[in-house]
């Protein structure tokens, strides 16, 4: 679960990472009353789950409440990388002597957490990684040793950083991150950039931050953060209804069976000429409800132009599936052909079931015809 | 021979009373698997079909003999469970739960390093050694027994490519359902050197699928240290970055983690790259010198 | 740094681990106080950094407060085993249907943390492992993998502890446990007797906590919890002098650097028939003003009837311990003889001062020699 | 031969601007030991007489070759200064500081377990190999170059002994101080291993003290596993229970930890175990044919 900046540079201070004073708002209204409170120039920056937002207008620099008004109305409903602008921050403005770059992330392939801390900052760090690899100073903290201060200055010392002052106060920043990221059971805490001030005070400008949804049940105050304003309106359903579904653009809907599965499916669709709709796992379940969820979920989109259920029994039973299948096409209108390729566990009873309904189902024998089929299908649509 | 589980295997069930504990356990049981041990704390002296239950694994081990553990208690408590079977002696820990936090593998991964263990998962469908022991939640009718060793990150594309491999007569040596969470037990690295470690194994299919960076990795073990055949196929060449696949570590972050990245890896380092599950099964094959 | 019972409930309260109402008193009027306003039955317990009390009529139970009152007169003034009792603990009297013990230790053998854990509760530990150890349920923590659940179900079910609820309320309790003793830098947390009510609640009746010296510097709130009246006067002035002492019951006065070396010159001491009356090590400074701390020390407890000086030089210089002797000679009046054994580095020109100065200083060639000579002084003395 | 240090040992001293640091590594240096950096945070590009300073461990290692570390850093300070080494790819570390929390030393020896490291200490003298290194504050003049290997918990007590022996005419392979705290890195059986596989050390003094277990779980070693002759000294016959006797480590814990309990273990093993440190040299003294 990504957070807004907002979010977690709250999270941040939380655990005494000096971040600038501000104020959320949601109508100019509220972001002149927050940049009054504030007093002095103040940022007005768009509070979105993707980046480019500088780039894109997201934003800008107020001198004074009347001004943060203006600006707070230019950058609401702004729509940035499909993100529409619906909240924002009103921050004081700071001076920027330099811009550092400092993170924790998860590394999957060293099985460790691993910092980055480099003083070009201020760019993407994959820019930096580009042109100027050396620059970078990272570091892999083994879990089981934890944080020790030692880490954070071979860090500073790698970087360059040799300021006593800012070695001082990223020594202890690096030491708060990454108890933020362990206690928030973070995938990514991002500050980009940590900046200095002309007085010499470092501080986190922004925040990127990402916890692992598979802990969110242990941290019922980040949970609550979720916005689900921020997602896709069919994906919002799916989540209501414990379905894993991921929009995408083409026309074809799809609902397979396992995550590795659906991810497959979607690629022949391609291969066969197409475009999916969506990623849609039933998962291990499969019965007659889960089917009914996920089938209503797409067919919540109105791009989708046919559908594909793509089925290798094990667990699951394709029989319960092809159930599934009928009850749903019972309870409600679906007006988009249906191509069904059931194989594995109960695979003839269950294609036995849909050829001997009425319903309006393609079956066919495999993932390959059957992506063909629904392709077909979605392309005379 | 077969790898990580097989005739050997004395499996304690972890969670073995619970629902799904009960019904894979007893359908691994059905299958063959010498399952002697379940345990439930506070279940002790219990059966389950005649499967004695305990309250620890200590007891497990001690009293039943167990040296493989099937973990089937819930995400949350995984962890727990994977630490109690490891400082119980236990030398091969399967954890099938999905929603394990990740630091809490971070840590189990880094503790079980150097100690002798063979963890696989979580969040994975198991291990089945054809005819010998299956344990998880692979079904093992479709399989059969034979030459191929099967290692995925996946579990049902896992089963559509040992259907392939099956109706065109070849059989496994193991299939191997690694997991597909960010951090897992066992990578596809550690599942390779005991597929080339075992003489059964002629050929090897691997399957992957989209972010971290295993398969690259494995690409470059295989070049430089295999010399059993392998083929591979990558799922998720169609999948936009920045979004999870179903699987919490399928994601592309950035530029990273991308099918085509880990294709190009794996062709680079000399092994064939089936298109469609259906491909990569005609490839084995047809390597194997079975008529298409 | 052992804790008072009172001390270590407070930290067990703070950290989860169900205590029974208590308050401190120092006089029986105090006492009075306390148990009105605790109410009903109250225990009065003798807070003495020794075990024993029960045995030693330090522990009575009291009907109501006044009753409180007399049972702490009763009390206070007790000498159980050389600790005069000072202070008390009144607390509520607790119904007991089952007396358990928990504990966890530093095991230094394993490296790791020791967990024990038996229903055979309310008596000596050491007895239960003597005559029943089959009882004890044991577990060592790996302090990477830290606490998890399952080590405190294998000592439940290990003690044969069958109660579900009783289970339940143990199951946190060793948790908590752990947590205190890793937070507090404890060396040892024993709850003896961990008591079931009739009513089935557990709860820790008793307290012994063992807080790590080295690591005080960072608990500032546990650190000053000494209690330095409850040290024997000469080790007082010793820890305000910053002099590693510790009082025996002989007669021979022993000064050295270096531990080993020093509980070495103890047992020739004995060998040669005599006493010591101390241990004492200068460490590895030696300098003048530590010679004269120390020796000042020494010459404080009346039971001294002479003094042994067993210096070996390395780091620190013979000649150095000699100036040191011969100032503390000049600044103070010190009436036992006093004997000299230097070796090591600088020895002779130690020697040399030494044998050259008017002081009554009987120099030896050896430690046994040195030794035997001290025996000899305090035996005439 | 020697063990632990010796002619190859490349040494880096953590703390080598400080006080203590600089004179004991100054000292370590005037012996011969090839003293090649110090580190010190913030002093990086310094030098103490001709010796670089870096600021990172990882620096001295990569710049000037380190492979021992002596770390001089205050207790509080210590464990982040030994894990630092650790990481760095230091292989021998020797950590001479006293009052380090023995909760950290209890996480530092159990992660460094496994990773092929030998760390004596902390609140130890360290480590000399007479005529070619001396790790630590162990005056080397005391000694000379011999066929006695000396292990000791104790400092001034390991001169005491080694000074006997010296005047008896014997010297030393290697002195190892391990230290007197609860947890150290290294025991009494690491340190006899190291001996015994040392062709060059003929015969061994194992010093103890009260407190702990470690010389009775050394005399179930020594009678099971060596054939070097092991002479055994132990301090603390007299000291009083309950009372911690100078050392962290050094104090009997109801009945366990006596002097009494280990000399009879000793005993039972075999082991000639001598009343005073002149008697203890003499026994050594005879046996190597030495007339006394």
């Amino acid at each position: 679960m990504d957070l807004y900046e907002y979010q977690g540079k709250e999270l941040f201070k939380r655990f005494g990472i000096p971040v600038s004073e501000g104020r959320l708002a949601t109508t100019p209204e509220e972001a002149r009353a927050a940049a009054e409170e504030i007093g002095g120039q103040v940022v007005v920056k768009a509070q979105v789950l993707t980046g480019g937002r500088g780039k894109a207008g997201g934003v800008k620099l107020a001198e004074d409440a009347a001004d943060a008004e203006q600006k707070a109305a230019d950058i609401l409903g702004l729509d940035i990388r499909g993100h529409v602008v619906k909240k924002i921050w009103i921050e004081q403005a700071s001076g920027i002597a330099k811009e550092y770059y400092l993170s924790i992330t998860f590394d999957r392939g060293e099985k460790k957490p691993l910092f980055m801390l480099t003083t070009e900052g201020g760019v993407e760090i994959e820019e930096v990684a580009d042109k100027n690899p050396d620059a970078i100073s990272r570091l892999h903290v083994d879990p089981l040793e934890g944080f020790q201060p030692w880490q954070a200055r071979r860090l500073i010392y790698g970087a360059g950083i040799d300021d006593p002052g800012e070695q001082k106060q990223i020594l202890s920043i690096i030491g708060r991150l990454y108890e933020a990221f362990v206690q928030c059971d973070a995938m990514l805490c991002e500050v980009n950039p940590l900046i200095v001030t002309p007085g010499g005070e470092v501080r986190a400008l922004d925040s990127k931050f990402t916890v692992d949804d598979n802990a969110l049940y242990r941290h019922e105050d980040i949970a609550a953060m979720r916005d689900l304003d921020a997602y896709p309106p069919e994906e919002r359903v799916a989540r209501e209804k414990g379905v894993t579904y991921v929009k995408l653009d083409g026309d074809v809907g799809i609902l397979g069976n396992g995550a590795g599965l659906v991810m497959s499916t979607l690629d022949v669709i391609a291969l066969a000429g197409g475009r999916a709709a969506n990623f849609c796992d039933l998962g291990g379940g499969g019965g007659a409800e889960g089917v009914v969820d996920a089938l209503e979920v797409i067919a919540s989109d109105p791009q989708v132009k046919s559908i594909l259920f793509n089925i290798f029994g094990g667990i699951t039973r394709c029989d319960e599936v092809a159930r599934g299948i009928l009850t749903a096409l019972d309870r409600m209108q679906i007006d988009r052909p249906i191509v069904v390729r059931l194989d594995g566990t109960n695979a003839e009873e269950g294609r036995r079931l849909l050829e001997e309904s009425d319903a309006p189902i393609d079956v066919e024998p495999t993932m390959l015809d059957a992506a063909k089929r629904a392709v077909e299908l979605a392309a005379a649509a | 021979m077969a790898i990580i589980v097989d005739s050997d295997t004395r499996l304690v069930v972890q969670g073995l009373t619970g629902r799904e504990g009960r019904f894979h356990g007893l359908r691994n049981k059905a299958y063959g698997t010498n399952l002697v041990a379940g345990v439930t704390p506070g279940k002790g002296g219990q059966d389950v079909e005649g499967v004695p239950v305990f309250n620890t694994v200590l007891e497990a081990v001690e009293e039943a003999g167990a040296n493989t553990s099937l973990v089937f208690v819930p995400g949350p408590y995984s962890a727990d469970a994977i630490y109690e079977a490891v400082d119980s002696g236990i030398g091969t820990v399967i954890a099938i739960a999905e929603h394990v936090p990740a630091h809490e593998m971070l840590r189990v991964y880094n503790y079980i390093q150097g100690r002798g263990v063979t963890l696989i998962g979580p969040n994975c469908p198991g291990v089945l050694s054809p005819e010998k022991a299956n344990v998880g939640i692979i079904p093992g009718e479709i399989f059969s027994e034979g030459k191929i060793g099967l290692v995925s990150r996946s579990g049902t594309l896992t089963y559509q490519i040992g259907h392939e491999l099956t109706q065109l007569g070849l059989g496994n040596s193991t299939i191997v359902g690694i997991g597909g969470d960010p951090v897992v037990g066992s990578s596809f690295i550690d599942i390779l050197q005991k597929f080339e470690d075992d003489p059964e194994t002629e050929r090897i299919v691997m399957v992957g699928e989209i972010g971290g960076d295993e398969e690259e990795k494995a690409a470059r073990f295989i070049g430089a240290e295999m010399s059993t055949p392998v083929f591979a196929y990558i799922a998720g060449f169609t999948a936009p970055p920045g979004k999870t696949m179903g699987h919490a570590g399928a994601i592309i972050s950035g530029s990273s983690g991308t099918a085509e990245a880990k294709k190009e890896a794996l062709e680079a380092a000399g092994i064939t790259v089936g298109t469609t599950p259906t491909e990569v099964a005609q490839l084995v094959a047809e390597a194997a010198g079975v008529t298409v």
